[in-house]
């Protein structure tokens, strides 16, 4: 915050450092950062909630998106996502009960020569069959076949 | 930094060429077919050869065959080897000394490269994104030195007018113009900024600008600031760019150690600084007013236009936004003259425009054509046609915006108007091929999905709109609907289409429009018959009761 | 003049419109020389007879005999009215749509809520199937008229019934179609 | 400050320079219809119910943020407009829970009165019957989120009159929210100062006096304005 002088203009750029640092946003980190820039709580909670990069709630330990984007969609990236969310028991957008996976689906990552692609953990794997997406995540869950 | 300090750099990078260079692709489609780790085994093989002295490796930006990556490509032979992985390394080396291999060449004289023509991309795949000296080498920030040093800002302005350059955003409007607007205001505060916050789906040329020349992007930013005015730059970036934010950051502090950026840029008394903003996740912000709204750290919501950003922009002050391409078309405006560049394209569309080509083709890629280039000759002579015998049946230009064309309208000049004709729109410049077992309900539902969970919320057309328009098209796609529901979803798109607040309202009924425009039959072949009358029952009154009536003859859902 | 072959309906609703119609106090006793009340919880048919030529809905589609017997309506009707908000719009009785599932409802009223003895109601043929959703009647048939009102006040429906009567398209003033 | 001079629904109407359609129009007792816009607050143009068309212009605008320019020829009540407002009312009927029957405001809410003006009978479009919430947890007021069209009205009168910053909209798209603070139940808000504007501001029944019943809940409008002018330009007109 001190690098952005504490400017409220900076307050989307704070909540991305904080949430690097911390994974995701509580309601105390919230307040915190609120109170730093004197802004209103409600306004932070506003823009929090309003981008879909913020999370509210604490992350999977391992994380796997699936880009929906127009070209992969057209190459069955839905096909992808069904097959995980059927594997997880999680609908895109949730995380695992036991804290292990978080699934989600992306606009578009702009990988779209390789399409489908999918994320796993921050690296992007090219050309992704519901197959290749189950071996991948399957081994996180810990009850790999 | 003076022209002599400028011409010194670009000599010592030069005398730094070797006999040979393998440029790596270190784009994003690249990298995530382990393009680093191709890098990294061909700097241990010459290493280990002991060529270092003949043989540079150079990381570089986007060179392009992006469904072929990873790529590498050979200088001075010409040659570009295709999806390369690491243990290949020392045989791609071996054909440097003349030996054959096995390795998959691409054919640089295909028509995929034949038809292209670089300008936004001419540093692209070329210089190192990562070193300023290398972009300099390639006359970078020599369009700079000479409209500080030789041109007043309203001449600046004028060239960017005569050229005929039109915003790559996707609206077209004439960027002269923008300027000129902002430099005229009477405010002493005023900014640039650029959005590079890419989001149609399918669409990838931003971010291949960005991650292969960012000097360039800065270099079209700062002669902008000068132009009009402005001492601060914004650059607005997707969180989803990580690798584009990073060579940004890169290139801004390489620029400001050279005396490129900050307080007196090449010495002149002109000071122009830039800053990134990292977007977070929301499609809207491609919108002017909600991308000022996200920069100044607000809900990135759009607001009612006029007053126009050029009036009353970021912070209240007057504000200059061009996207990437735009900013990029520019120094090659100022080094060439508006001349030249308005020689490129169309009557009314001037210069290049570059696609990013996918979906069901052959050759999937970034391409960059004259303004005026065939669809025909983008997708069949350049992608290849749809892959292993499938037909082409549409074009899908500008994202959730724009429109699908059909297989019939192919010969099209891709120009702003001939699309704007055809109820698509040019957009950014994600180009999506269809073939026959695309299914265009579906293709539309798609997009509505996308509209309805990228709406802000804050008009009731858009927020509410979208959300019964996604429904009325999921009804039609399990043939639940019947004729009436057709016809409230026309009436719907009509209202989303004329009352919504922004672009993204305005714009979301487009895909349904389309394509209920040009495969109307995919939609009426799912309706249900028409709910039977009563056998016993005369049709009910004809008369529709007169506007004043409240009383309305209903109808089913 | 011939008289019309008039139907009142009572779907899912509180009978308040029906209430509602009785308040038409002497005018009720002019309605019979215009029409023939053939079908109504206020006569003792039971089937839905055929050739109806005007029927007034009220309350809204709630569950499997509803939408059994509006289609039967429909088939067998010239003109159908939505009577009274839960016709027109679901109103009250489609309060219970947040819910999403038709268990949800039996649970929330008969578990939930329950202070004595909870359970769900198990004999056949006491509860007709709930349908997940509680649908408008416009939603399931087209309709031809809208009477909006919780209850429509009775000068409302007589206004109404009186145009349709002398077959006229019906129009109400504006202050008459106020939901609620 | 110069006048200008245009014509409303072929009414010659004179406006001050800085006047907007809307304000223009009232004066002339050309009524134009609204729901986010509140007398004494910014305009935000989101509700739509008040474009207007302007010959020679292909865009509809709203009339609550559009200048006056001289010599415009205006058009507020055409036939498509009617036909547009009818559908955004549609639209907002089936977004969210408005039952009218029970609701507190039943008989002085705006989108009530909006409906029967424009002869809105049933709505056309699937209900979405969204499962929200109500925080009754204010000691003094209460929030009906299925009542709520998201007008802003309440936000802006806490922002930029009360200036306390309590409420906000949260989420986007149709899943947009008033919330409190960081989302927390009314009564836990660090910042409200219970001042009640909000609930004045409320055109529908989403913002009520606790202990209100059905059709219970009026407002007193002018008590908005009264505010305003006092804040503003120091001038109490009791």
């Amino acid at each position: 915050m001190k690098r952005h002088q504490f400017r409220q203009d900076a307050l989307i750029e704070v909540l991305h450092k904080a949430q690097e640092l911390f994974g995701f946003l509580d309601s105390d980190l919230m307040h915190y950062v609120a109170r730093s820039l004197k802004l209103p709580t409600s306004r932070v909670y506003g823009v929090a909630t309003f981008y879909h990069f913020f999370n509210l709630k604490p992350k999977g330990a391992h994380t796997c998106v699936v880009c929906m984007g127009t070209a992969c969609y057209v190459k069955g990236a839905d096909q992808v996502v069904a097959a995980l969310e059927q594997c997880t028991g999680v609908r895109a957008g949730e995380t695992t009960p036991d804290g292990k996976v978080s699934l989600a689906t992306a606009r578009c990552i702009g990988a779209c020569g390789i399409a489908p692609a999918v994320v796993y953990d921050g690296v992007v794997t090219a050309r992704q069959s519901p197959a290749d997406a189950l071996a991948n995540v399957k081994g996180w869950l810990g009850h790999a076949a | 930094m003076l022209l002599e300090d400028l011409i010194k750099i670009k000599e010592a990078e030069l005398a730094r060429r070797k006999k040979h260079t393998l440029r790596c692709c270190l784009a994003a489609g690249c990298i995530s077919s382990q393009g680093q780790a191709v890098k990294d085994a061909l700097d241990q093989a010459v290493q280990a050869a002991g060529l270092a002295a003949e043989v540079e490796v150079r990381g570089v930006g986007c060179l392009r065959l992006c469904g072929e990556g990873p790529l590498v490509a050979v200088d001075p032979d010409g040659v570009l080897f295709q999806k390369i992985r690491p243990e290949d390394a020392p045989a791609l080396l071996s054909t440097l000394q003349g030996e054959t291999s096995p390795l998959d060449r691409g054919d640089l004289q295909s028509p995929f490269f034949k038809h292209q023509l670089p300008l936004v991309l001419e540093n692209s795949g070329l210089v190192d994104p990562d070193r300023i000296e290398s972009y300099i080498a390639a006359d970078g920030y020599l369009a700079l030195r000479n409209v500080l040093r030789e041109m007043a800002p309203p001449e600046v302005v004028s060239a960017i007018t005569k050229s005929g350059l039109r915003g790559r955003g996707g609206a077209g409007y004439p960027t002269g113009l923008k300027w000129a607007t902002v430099a005229k205001t009477k405010s002493t505060r005023r900014f640039v900024i650029c959005n590079a916050d890419e989001g149609d789906p399918g669409a990838f040329m931003d971010r291949s600008v960005l991650e292969s020349d960012p000097h360039r992007v800065l270099e079209g930013m700062i002669v902008a600031g000068y132009a009009v005015g402005a001492e601060q730059g914004f650059i607005y970036v997707r969180a989803e760019y990580p690798l584009a934010i990073q060579r940004l950051q890169n290139a801004i502090r390489q620029a400001k150690q050279m005396g490129l950026l900050g307080s007196g840029v090449f010495e002149s008394p002109f000071n122009f600084n830039i800053d990134i903003r990292i977007g977070a996740g929301a499609f809207v912000c491609g919108e002017e007013t909600a991308l000022m709204a996200s920069v100044e750290g607000r809900r990135g919501q759009p607001r009612p236009r006029p007053p126009f950003p050029a009036e009353s922009g970021l912070f209240g002050q007057p504000t200059l936004i061009n996207n990437v391409e735009t900013f990029a078309n520019v120094p090659p405006i100022i080094l060439k003259g508006p001349e030249w560049f308005a020689s490129i394209g169309t009557d009314k569309s001037k210069g290049t425009k570059v696609f990013a080509l996918a979906g069901k083709i052959q050759t999937t890629g970034l391409i960059e054509v004259p303004m005026g280039t065939p669809l025909r000759v983008i997708v069949e002579t350049m992608g290849g046609g749809a892959p292993a015998g499938g037909q082409i049946k549409a074009v899908q230009t500008g994202g959730p915006s724009g429109g699908c064309i059909p297989a019939s309208h192919l010969d099209t000049p891709v120009d702003y108007e001939s699309l704007t004709t055809l109820g698509s729109i040019m957009g950014s410049g994600g180009m999506i091929v269809m073939d026959q077992t695309t299914d265009m309900v579906d293709v539309a539902r798609f997009f509505m999905e996308f509209c309805r969970d990228e709406s802000c919320g804050k008009c009731v057309p858009c927020r509410a709109g979208t959300v019964q328009l996604h429904e009325l098209l999921a009804k039609i796609l399990a043939r639940q609907a019947t004729q009436r529901d057709l016809d409230r979803l026309e009436e719907l798109c009509d209202l989303v289409k004329h009352t919504s607040l922004c672009g993204l309202g305005q714009t979301a009924p487009n895909p349904v429009l389309s394509t209920l425009r040009f495969f109307r039959h995919e939609y009426l072949e799912r309706l249900q018959p028409a709910h039977p009358n009563p056998p016993s029952a005369p049709p009910t009154p004809a008369t529709q009761p007169p506007n004043t009536a409240p009383v309305n003859p209903g109808a089913p859902a | 003049m011939e008289r019309l072959r008039l139907a009142t309906v009572w779907l899912g609703g509180c009978s308040g419109c029906h209430m509602s119609f009785l308040d038409l106090d002497e005018w009720l006793l002019e309605l019979p020389a215009r029409a023939e009340l053939v079908y109504s919880p206020l006569v003792d048919t039971k089937e839905y007879p055929l050739q109806v030529d005007l029927a007034l809905i009220e309350g809204a589609i709630c569950n499997a005999d509803h939408l059994e017997l509006i289609h039967q309506i429909r088939q067998r009707t010239r003109t159908l009215v939505a009577f009274g908000d839960c016709a027109v719009t679901g109103n009250v009785t489609a309060m219970r749509n947040p819910l999403r599932r038709a268990e949800a409802v039996l649970n929330r009223a008969y578990i939930e809520l329950a202070d004595l003895n909870p359970q769900l109601p198990a004999q056949p043929g006491v509860l007709p199937p709930l349908l997940d959703t509680v649908l408008p009647v416009h939603a399931v048939v087209p309709v031809e008229y809208h009477l909006p009102g919780c209850p429509p006040p009775a000068d409302r429906i007589k206004t109404l019934l009186a145009q349709l009567l002398e077959g006229r398209t019906p129009q109400l003033a504006q202050h008459q179609i106020r939901f609620g | 400050m110069a006048a200008k001079t245009l014509t409303i629904d072929g009414q010659l109407v004179s406006a001050e320079e800085n006047q907007t359609l809307l304000e223009a129009a009232r004066d002339a007792q050309i009524p134009i219809p609204t729901l986010c816009h509140l007398d004494g607050v910014m305009d935000v143009g989101a509700c739509r119910m008040c474009l207007v068309e302007i010959v020679g212009t292909p865009k509809l605008l709203p009339a609550c943020v559009t200048k006056v320019q001289e010599g415009l020829e205006v058009r507020t009540n055409s036939e498509r407009l009617q036909r547009y407002r009818r559908l955004l009312l549609e639209l907002l009927f089936a977004e969210r829970n408005h039952v009218c029957a029970v609701c507190v405001s039943n008989g002085h809410c705006e989108l009530q009165d909006l409906a029967t003006q424009h002869g809105m009978d049933h709505v056309r479009y699937a209900y979405q019957a969204p499962n929200l919430g109500v925080d009754l947890s204010h000691r003094l007021y209460g929030l009906d989120h299925n009542r709520c069209v998201l007008c802003t009205r309440c936000v802006r009168v806490c922002w930029y009159i009360e200036g306390a910053g309590t409420l906000n909209l949260a989420g986007r798209g149709t899943g947009s929210m008033i919330i409190t603070d960081l989302n927390q139940p009314w009564a836990d808000s660090d910042t409200c100062t219970a001042c009640g504007k909000c609930v004045q501001a409320c055109p529908t029944g989403a913002l009520f006096y606790k202990g209100a019943t059905v059709a219970e809940m009026e407002r007193d409008r002018q008590k908005l304005e009264y505010i305003v002018t006092a804040r503003e330009k120091k001038q109490w007109n009791v």
